[in-house]
């Protein structure tokens, strides 16, 4: 075996047989500190001119293994530190812990709490895609849609400070409901915030999806057929830019999903512009299922009664939720005591980074960041 | 009526009747010297502090707000900083062309200055092929930027390289097509003679549709030249991180930054002298009254007013657009701009034989 | 297509079967030898056409490693889950990488954190942890008192 | 016909581009919409809810309401809170477990709120301070109950 280092610093490769030979390809290093990344990211790319020959990741430069972590955490405490995985939708990974946990635990979660949960789900879905719209721009070399969008991702992020206490990290789902009621302010907040998102949200459109720079640059982009999507393990926007339905709030509704009207975007180019219309799409349904909800939530309790040592029973318990980047798998095994025996995530991030290769290979080094960026790769979610 | 040209023909003619003519010269060219690294130094300290202003507007900030009186020291602030960074010059790289490069883009910068008109009678050089010296000289920035990419030694600087050479060299054709069809309509490629002609109205408005044509296509064609977002392939910093001075640092890297601004100004400038008059006020045909009073305001203001909406224009451009990729970046040019471009000027050339412009 | 369908049809490809469905999903528990072939068989569009492999993970039961397959149809709708018993002494089970392509990624991190082998896999590296670490840490005997941090 | 779309697609991309520096053009114009807060000058106002660091009210008399339960270390994913506790004599000659130090380590915290939930006397909350920077690690290792501090009367 030859370290990475190794193949890095000689230019060689391992051949199958297991000797060495010089390619005299030129391999350059996307990353760890890369502005394209967003993250640590390492990818080793070999190029011939412009054209990405060769997409190799190198991963875990921000692996903290939290599986391991929480093996030693009881079933209370190892809900904060999924949101250190797609911290970008926090909310939503706390969200499949705690539903796992009462899976297990067969919790009757109190409608109040679970109306509220899935408005913090699609709020965080709209500040991450929001994000995502931004950093996508940015990649494509225009700065101004970032702070654009970041205008709108701010009214959320005060919405979620006011109710959860918390911006990013939230930390608001507890096994059983959720831990504090909303604020007073929360309903009018939202509609204020509505209001405002519909106002601004077709500059969108004239400042990047219209544009004709940023049609060339993502059209035909990046491209994975709808077989190779489900091969590679592709969720989320990126599965259904392709046709793939994968939609896990419309296959397997979870909390009050059932309810609500709303559509599952699905767009068949499988290309970068194709996964970007996704997700602008997205936005608009969310809004849409917030709009359904918001002057609906029941009143009740916001938590049911639990005991204070939660033990799940021997057994495996799995739950599967859409966050913003594809579908999260909580994957607890439990031998009857107070911490998980095993605990697994199925993070969307990694099973869409394997595609990356698939996608972008053949083409231009500027597509590889178009693929990317539409990719919308959290890298704490891949690594873990 | 304020003017410069009074200034500097007292100068000239007090320096020639109390020295030599040799040591007249010598000393004018010190004086001349001196004015031009000035003006780069102040330029690149507004230019960039109009920048960050310019773009924290569109990008709904305040941009530099802290240093001095609405952040008009900032530049200054950060250029100190700059200069006592070190200035690293990596191991692998070829000593002698790496620390030369950024001289050369500086003085080819310096370079294309001569002919520039900056007011009624403040010019450096008077040249008769003052236009063809401009389009010849900038080519040579193409130079300096593939010494820094191949001399740095690096992957992304290469890269960097390379790209900003086919772009430049694709583009030069359609930046000299454009500045050909003013010529065509002129007659001259001397600049004072140029400006001249557009006493009675600029070319812009005078030369009907093909001259706003060719006026489009100078701005693309000097915005790529500058290798100006949407056109900063040889930057790229989301593909190529800074492109080919990534390896650069400290006052190093501030001359490649000061080049680009200087190199915006100098391509603007042009551009307002060809289409925009230069320094001539705005007359309109044989409204006697009009132009005398545009005449009260100074040509240097008329000439600095036109280039910095230049300026501004393009700044506009870098802050609403995407990036281009490598390939589209030379359709546009090959498959778009070149034949639209060839095509203007055969129009420019049958309404400069025709006479109907105005 | 309910799990009784699906069990009479996995034990027309695989006598040697078993099923447990205690959990949420049909459990297919079998040996680690008659995987590749069954997991060729699982996957033909003819068949059962399970072409969806969401999540591969592996359990230390301190005795021995279990291997688990999350499959889903997205034609038929269901999951199953697949369970192949390994010997913790010398892990090693074959890849299905050429099946579902995502299973290169999931394997070398199983690879990674467990230590499990997986026969013909074509780039078998460690994934997250440099090539020099010593051990497997998602092994329940796995210690390493600088890295981690117990409360 | 070629020369036709050629022309529709020239219109076509200079109008998108021309849509997208009016947007910019218009921001630039329109100074009312910049979002700019002035960190120093203007603190943005934090809700009550935002966890910004642990504390432990006291009132007038220096007394608090922690009785040194220890729920809250054990709540506490990662450690954050070390309670050391002594014996205290009461006035009646009865012993009486009372805390000795609340220690509270802010460089470790992650503001998950779980201690304040398993808080059965109230004695800690959060308050709404962001302002965390010292030039000094250990400064950020705290005493949160104050000095000469005893437990209010009545708290169990």
């Amino acid at each position: 075996m030859y370290t990475t280092t190794e193949i890095l610093e000689q230019k060689i490769q391992v051949a199958p047989t297991g000797e060495l030979q010089d390619t005299g390809d030129l391999v350059i290093n996307i990353g760890p500190q890369h502005p394209a990344t967003h993250g640590v990211l390492h990818l080793v790319i070999t190029l011939d001119g412009e054209t990405v020959k060769k997409i190799e990741p190198h991963l875990g430069y921000i692996h903290r293994s939290i599986e391991k972590m929480c093996e030693s955490l009881s079933y209370r405490q190892f809900i904060y530190s999924t949101s250190r995985m797609d911290y970008l939708s926090a909310h939503i990974n706390n969200h499949a812990c705690a539903m796992c946990v009462e899976k297990g635990l067969q919790i009757e979660v109190p409608r109040r709490a679970m109306v509220i949960r899935v408005l913090m789900d699609e709020l965080t879905r709209i500040a991450s895609h929001e994000l995502w719209w931004g950093a996508m721009a940015m990649d494509l070399g225009a700065f101004t849609p970032f702070f654009h969008a970041f205008r709108e991702r701010e009214k959320i992020t005060d919405i979620m400070e006011e109710s959860c206490g918390a911006r990013l990290t939230m930390n608001y789902i507890v096994p059983g409901g959720v831990m504090n009621d909303i604020h007073p302010d929360f309903q009018q907040k939202i509609k204020e915030f509505i209001t405002q998102f519909k106002s601004k949200i077709y500059e969108y459109d004239e400042m990047v999806t219209g544009n004709i720079i940023f049609q060339n640059r993502t059209k035909g982009v990046g491209r994975i057929s709808k077989e190779d999507a489900i091969s590679y393990g592709c969720s989320g926007p990126v599965a259904r830019a392709s046709g793939v339905r994968s939609d896990i709030r419309k296959l397997y509704p979870y909390e009050v999903y059932n309810e609500v009207e709303f559509d599952e975007i699905l767009e068949t180019a499988g290309d970068s512009f194709a996964r970007y219309m996704v997700r602008v799409r997205e936005m608009h349904q969310s809004i849409s299922i917030i709009e359904q909800l918001i002057d609906n939530i029941p009143e009740g309790d916001f938590q049911a009664k639990t005991k204070a040592v939660l033990k799940l029973p021997k057994g495996e318990f799995y739950t599967r939720v859409e966050t913003a980047r594809g579908e999260l798998g909580v994957y607890i095994i439990s031998e009857g005591g107070t911490t998980p025996y095993r605990i697994k995530f199925r993070s969307p991030g990694f099973s869409n980074l394997s595609a990356l290769e698939h996608m972008a290979k053949g083409g231009k080094l500027g597509d590889l960041m178009a693929t990317m960026g539409t990719l919308d790769l959290v890298i704490p979610d891949i690594d873990r | 009526m304020f003017s410069l040209q009074g200034i500097t023909k007292g100068v000239h003619t007090w320096l020639y009747s109390n020295m030599s003519s040799t040591t007249a010269l010598v000393v004018e060219c010190a004086i001349v010297m001196l004015l031009s690294i000035g003006l780069f130094a102040i330029l690149g300290l507004v230019l960039v502090l109009m920048e960050r202003k310019v773009a924290a507007h569109m990008q709904i900030r305040l941009g530099p707000n802290r240093v001095g009186p609405w952040g008009l020291l900032q530049t200054t602030a950060d250029t100190l900083k700059l200069v006592m960074k070190e200035g690293l010059t990596p191991d692998g790289a070829d000593k002698i062309l790496f620390n030369l490069a950024p001289f050369v883009i500086m003085i080819v910068a310096m370079l294309i200055l001569a002919p520039i008109a900056f007011a009624s009678g403040f010019q450096i050089w008077d040249l008769n092929i003052g236009v063809l010296f401009v389009t010849a000289v900038s080519s040579i920035s193409v130079i300096a930027i593939l010494m820094a990419g191949w001399a740095s030694n690096n992957k992304y600087s290469m890269l960097g390289a390379m790209r900003s050479g086919a772009q430049i060299v694709s583009y030069e054709l359609s930046a000299g097509l454009s500045i050909i069809s003013i010529v065509v309509l002129t007659g001259s490629l001397q600049i004072s003679e140029i400006i001249e002609s557009q006493r009675n109205g600029w070319w812009l408005f005078k030369g009907h549709i093909p001259a706003v044509i060719s006026f489009v296509i100078f701005l693309i064609a000097v915005t790529a030249e500058t290798n100006r977002a949407p056109f900063d392939m040889a930057e790229a910093e989301s593909e190529l991180t800074a492109g080919f001075h990534t390896e650069y640092s400290g006052m190093k890297f501030a001359l490649f930054f000061l080049a680009e601004y200087i190199n915006i100004f100098i391509v603007c400038a042009i551009g307002a002298t060809l289409f925009l008059g230069g320094w001539m006020p705005l007359h309109i045909g044989n409204w006697e009254g009009f132009n005398h009073i545009m005449d009260y305001i100074p040509s240097s203001i008329w000439f600095f007013g036109k280039t910095f909406f230049l300026i501004f224009l393009i700044m506009w451009f870098r802050w609403t657009f995407p990036r281009l990729r490598i390939d589209q970046l030379l359709n546009l040019e090959w498959k778009y701009l070149l034949p639209i471009s060839m095509f203007n000027l055969l129009l420019m050339a049958v309404v400069a034989i025709m006479g109907w412009h105005f | 297509m309910d799990n009784e369908s699906i069990k009479s049809q996995v034990l027309e490809i695989l006598p040697s079967a078993t099923f447990d469905e205690t959990g949420e999903w049909l459990n297919i528990l079998i040996e680690s030898k008659s995987w590749k072939t069954f997991a060729h068989q699982l996957r033909s569009p003819a068949g059962l056409n399970f072409d969806y492999l969401f999540c591969v993970t592996s359990v230390d039961w301190k005795t021995h490693f279990t291997m688990v397959y999350h499959l889903t149809s997205t034609a038929h709708r269901t999951s199953i889950v697949v369970k192949a018993k390994l010997d913790r002494e010398n892990p090693e089970i074959e890849t299905v990488s050429d099946i579902w392509r995502t299973a290169e990624f999931h394997e070398r991190e199983v690879y990674d954190l467990f230590g499990v082998k997986f026969l013909h896999h074509p780039d078998l590296r460690r994934l997250f942890l440099t090539d020099d670490w010593v051990g497997y840490p998602l092994r329940k005997d796995y210690d390493d008192p600088i890295n981690m941090i117990k409360l | 016909m070629f020369i036709k779309e050629y022309i529709k697609d020239v219109y076509s991309g200079v109008k998108s581009l021309l849509a997208g520096m009016r947007r910019t053009g218009k921001y630039f114009i329109t100074p009312s919409e910049i979002i700019t807060e002035q960190y120093p000058e203007f603190k943005a106002k934090l809700s009550e809810r935002f966890r910004g660091e642990v504390v432990m009210p006291h009132d007038a008399n220096n007394e608090h309401a922690c009785t040194g339960c220890t729920a809250c270390e054990l709540a506490c994913p990662n450690g954050t809170i070390k309670i050391i506790t002594k014996v205290d004599l009461q006035p009646d000659g009865k012993k009486k477990k009372a805390i000795d130090t609340f220690v509270y380590h802010l460089e470790m915290c992650t503001m998950c709120n779980l201690c304040i939930e398993a808080c059965p006397t109230d004695a800690i909350k959060m308050a709404q301070n962001f302002e965390h920077s010292v030039f000094d690690r250990n400064m950020l290792t705290k005493k949160l109950n104050k000095a000469g501090s005893k437990i209010r009367e009545g708290v169990e």
